[in-house]
């Protein structure tokens, strides 16, 4: 399905922090082409700087009383210019909206079980997909890592649907002290002989190649969603890409190629989300 | 009767002169769900080498004021393949296929206008020599005079298509350029590629895309890409294809008045990928508004009497 | 202990690099109101010949995407005037009075070079051989290298104060003049004056400013700015002295780490008169958290190592 | 006194039409400082597009219910970019305004009359001075012209000053049918001898020209506001000149002057308000 634009209003702009915010937009076209995994290309609308868009995975997919689509919410944190509008964005100003865009995770079923792991800002794809695996029953964990304790966002939301919480923060003060990948690493040991978990994985690079590795190490199946610059979105500018093993975007024959470093394929609609397997970490 | 927008570059004809810029289009079926190719008034490939290429390692872009810096690096599938795999779709979609010609050396120019040459479904070859962002050839034919006119020399022996050599802005005097491509042989010139630029992350002192020097792009280069144009406009009789910064129908306009006979569109088409649709009915618009029936007729229709003083 | 925020341009030492921009900041007096100009590095008069000039008729300036286009044509009271009417009075207030010297003949330039000299108070010239207003000389000598070092060598020998030629962004090759400039003798380089640009009314189908074309300035060519300045710095030993859309501390920084000594300040002047201090307190707010002692040490300290890929 | 840069909040924007507005800023120290006929430079604040401010007259001084001052008003017309954000701003939002600025109207007093001749948004810089009329009881008409009825504003405001309004539209919709010039020639034409009238005059440069014509015909003095493209409004940048015939700014003596275009100043510092007299009108 081809993606839409839209000027949405917003709805609510949440404050969670003086960094985060749960922007919500009036895009009902949108939430309702949503698949896990999936991002938009955002901008005030209106405004000519910042020029470019700039992507944010779909958080929530947003519904009335009734179970109909409204729109579809953001976690925005900030980080520079144009997170910072967003962030400062007030109800009813325009935000200019493009999507859903690139490729979403690809969901398990029982009895493979689904492992979130979010890093951050890295929990917003997680919301849509792990409704989607409630849906089907998944058994699904969720392995959180912020900063603080108070940078752990939306837990109440997570444990509705059912999901385990394991939880880390660097300070020690909610969860285990240190990194996400240590309760991982110790639920991959205990996974019984036979059992299959998928590893999502969201957040830093350094915490996805950390989580793929651990994932193949035993032998588990992972999937990543990768964040890079992204200036369009949809295949044209080539400023998005990542190294992947496989060649799905330059043939294998090609003369020359093996000498060069790995194949760079456009995460934009390749991905955002890979086969942990298939990105080349360095 | 709506108005025409149709115009003529040598013996092409397009039904209108908005085209989409190398580099900022993929190969142009990216853009097949958003746009109907065969509305355009052309679609530019990104910049093809006989081989495959890389491109250089991301970050490859920053924003800066009104626009932004990319170092790409050519990233691209090369010639055989781009034939191969992408003419025939683009074919079938009807888009008018402009075909963005890279080499390291003359001799590659000419090979890949040959195997062109022998494709079906090329509009017009457009010579890039003029990429800031490669260190080997390019740039290093479009930065001197006699450069220019050899490699398009060169490439108008090969081929029967029309040659459109795509001018560096990167230059002291524009369009003296221009006039060696024309007295080679050109069909037309299109210019602005970007302006050599650079962006450094004052935090970590390092730059902030990995080739450290990439180019500009976007509305902060129009005033000088549309000075350029003209510039090119009063001196070489073969069309001029302009580009640099147009966003809307007025900055289309702006390019055309100074003496481009169609215009490119680039950075714009990722702030807005439905921007073609906007851009024609702007044109439309205009023309009805002051009651001009033929686009064409004002190419180069710039009146540089001064204005008044005084704004109200 | 407050960091040090002074520099040196060769026998010139200056309280901060912060210099305001030659024709964006009048003679200096007009801003005595807003700002103390004793805390600036120093401030660059309005362009002087050796008589008066009317300049271009209105409209002079329009404004661009992130930027401005002017075309003033260097109206201004002549160079023994500002002796007489405003260097005593730059002086009492004890600003550092950089005059930007033009000529239309390398006569002119050394007439008006030997009438600073007699005068008290000049901290030094910068040679305006880049302005791409006025058609007779300036720019002339500044797109020529030969031009540019007959000009240079003919202050140098009809002046002991620091000579600083003023490059303009219009060339192939920049770095090469910034070269010609320092075999010539000149102490130290600016750059980058305006780039030659045009902006068209579409309506109207006239220029919006009365000279057709005129100098874009503005955070729109910074990134281009920022690329000549690192280009001179590899170069030349001389001091560089960049310029080019800065608009706080960060932008100054940016041109520093580039390899510029000072930097100018000019259209970001008009946007907001009160910059001075804010952009003072972003350096000495930087080098604290950086823990730098010395904001000299920072000159070319760009560390060219590509940025990693991951944003995050 | 030097001028302020405040970040002023909107606390009002009144749209009086779809093209008119009066923006209300809560800048009290430049509405302390205001002498009638005085500008502001503005913008609004934290964005860079626009990027450079744009001129307007003070409209009003506002005051609050015990008469302090609270900030000032402009009267914007909507002609362009800058003009239209001006239009569309609420509430709350911020301005970056500059000022007061330039040269203001010298005010006259009884006997002389004092002739108010705007055309369309030249209205603005006259609610202040007419105000300074009224408390020193000058005699004063307002010559007022637009295009429509509706767009004569504030005749209240001037009639509760006392003021006499002579009121003309382009449509003849109201007031007489034509220029505001023909109500005022046939004012100066029935003026008694020894009888003197101020002209001040603001709006489009052709009326201000046939104004000071006028003015010079009848022998009556006037003070005339002109407006130019402004990029600093503080004698930087010499953008904002206009011919005069009294060097005040380059030394009559100047070789090689005469043959040159009439003397140029700097509007923003040398006015906007000129003697009618003193400008060259082509
Ligand atoms: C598929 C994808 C999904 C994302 N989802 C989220 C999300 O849900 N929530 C969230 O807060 N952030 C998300 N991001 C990151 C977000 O796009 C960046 O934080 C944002 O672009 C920064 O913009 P800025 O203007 O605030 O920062 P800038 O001032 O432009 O730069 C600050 C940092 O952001 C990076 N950045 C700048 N432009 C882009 C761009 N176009 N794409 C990616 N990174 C960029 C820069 O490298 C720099 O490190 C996602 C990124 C991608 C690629
Ligand atoms: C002293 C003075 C007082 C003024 N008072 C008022 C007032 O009270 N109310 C009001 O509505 N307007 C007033 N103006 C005019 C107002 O400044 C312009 O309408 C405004 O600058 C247009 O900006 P824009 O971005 O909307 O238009 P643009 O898109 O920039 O241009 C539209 C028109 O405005 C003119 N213009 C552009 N920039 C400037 C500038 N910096 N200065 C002057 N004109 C410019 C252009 O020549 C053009 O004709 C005044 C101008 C001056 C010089
Ligand atoms: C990301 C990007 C990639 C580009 N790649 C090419 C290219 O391969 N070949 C080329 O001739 N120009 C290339 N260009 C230059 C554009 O075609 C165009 O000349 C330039 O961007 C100015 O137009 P704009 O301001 O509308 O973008 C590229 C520009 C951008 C932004
Ligand atoms: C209105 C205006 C007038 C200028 N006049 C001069 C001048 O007289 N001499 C000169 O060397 N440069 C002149 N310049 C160029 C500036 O000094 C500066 O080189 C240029 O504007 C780039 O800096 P900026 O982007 O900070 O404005 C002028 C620039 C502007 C905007
Ligand atoms: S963001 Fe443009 S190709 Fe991926
Ligand atoms: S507006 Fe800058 S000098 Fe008058």
């Amino acid at each position: 399905m081809p993606p839409i634009e839209i000027d949405a209003r917003v709805i609510a702009n949440a404050r969670l922090s003086s960094e985060y915010s749960v922007l919500s937009l009036a895009a009902p076209e949108v939430g309702a082409r949503t698949e896990p995994g999936q991002f938009v290309m955002v901008k005030p609308a209106g405004v000519t700087d910042p020029l470019l868009r700039r992507p944010f995975s779909i958080f929530e997919v947003l519904r009335d009383a009734q179970g109909a689509i409204t729109g579809v919410s953001i976690l925005n944190k900030r980080a520079g210019r144009s997170t910072r509008r967003l962030y400062e964005l007030e109800v009813g100003d325009v935000v200019s909206c493009l999507g859903p865009l690139g490729q979403p995770f690809r969901p398990v079923s029982s009895p493979t079980r689904a492992w979130l792991v979010a890093g951050g800002v890295g929990l917003a794809p997680f919301a849509t997909l792990a409704e989607a695996l409630a849906k089907s029953q998944t058994d699904t964990t969720l392995f959180y890592g912020a900063r603080t304790g108070e940078e752990l966002f939306y837990l109440d939301f997570f444990e509705r649907l059912g999901a385990t919480l394991v939880l880390t923060t660097e300070n020690g003060a909610r969860g285990t002290k240190g990194r996400v990948t240590l309760p991982l690493e110790a639920a991959l040991q205990a996974l019984g002989a036979g059992d299959t978990a998928m590893v999502y994985a969201c957040g830093p690079e350094p915490m996805l190649a950390a989580v793929a590795k651990l994932a193949a190490r035993y032998q588990q199946p992972s999937q990543v969603s990768v964040e890079r610059v992204m200036g369009c979105g949809l295949g044209g500018c080539y400023s998005c890409v990542v190294p992947v093993k496989r060649r799905d975007d330059l043939s294998s024959e090609a003369p020359g190629a093996k000498e060069e470093h790995a194949n760079l394929v456009r995460s934009c609609i390749s991905g955002p989300v890979f086969d942990g397997a298939e990105l080349v970490w360095d | 009767m709506a108005p025409d927008l149709s115009v003529s570059i040598g013996s092409l004809t397009l039904p209108n002169p908005l085209i989409a810029a190398s580099g900022c289009f993929g190969y142009g079926l990216e853009y097949d769900q958003v746009v109907d190719l065969s509305l355009l008034g052309g679609v530019v490939s990104k910049g093809l080498f006989m081989k495959e290429r890389q491109g250089h390692p991301p970050p490859r872009i920053v924003e800066t004021p009104a626009g932004m810096i990319n170092a790409i690096g050519l990233q691209g599938i090369g010639v055989h393949r781009f034939v191969k795999e992408k003419l025939p779709l683009l074919r079938e979609r009807g888009a008018r296929t402009f075909v963005n010609v890279c080499g390291t050396t003359l001799d590659e120019y000419v090979e890949v206008c040959k195997v062109l040459s022998q494709a079906e479904g090329v509009a017009a070859i457009e010579l890039n020599i003029s990429c800031p962002n490669i260190k080997e050839g390019g740039i290093q034919f479009g930065c001197s005079l006699n450069g220019t006119f050899d490699v398009v020399s060169a490439v108008r022996k090969a081929t029967t298509l029309p040659v459109i050599p795509k001018l560096t802005p990167n230059v002291t005097d524009v369009a003296s350029f221009a006039k060696a491509a024309e007295d080679a042989g050109a069909d037309a010139v299109s210019l602005v590629n970007t302006f050599l630029a650079m962006a450094i992350d004052v935090e970590t002192r390092r730059p902030k895309i990995s080739n450290v020097l990439g180019g500009l792009s976007g509305p902060a280069i129009r005033p000088i890409a549309v000075r350029m144009v003209w510039e090119c406009y009063q001196l070489v009789k073969i069309p001029v294809i302009g580009m640099g910064g147009i966003t809307d129908a007025r900055d289309a306009l702006e390019f055309m008045l100074a003496g481009a006979t169609a215009v490119q569109i680039g950075t714009q088409n990722f702030v807005d990928p439905f921007i073609w649709a906007k851009v024609l009915d702007g044109l439309t618009d205009y023309l009805t508004r002051h009651n001009v029936a033929r686009l064409r007729d004002l190419v180069g229709a710039f009146d540089p009497t001064p204005p008044t003083a005084a704004h109200a």
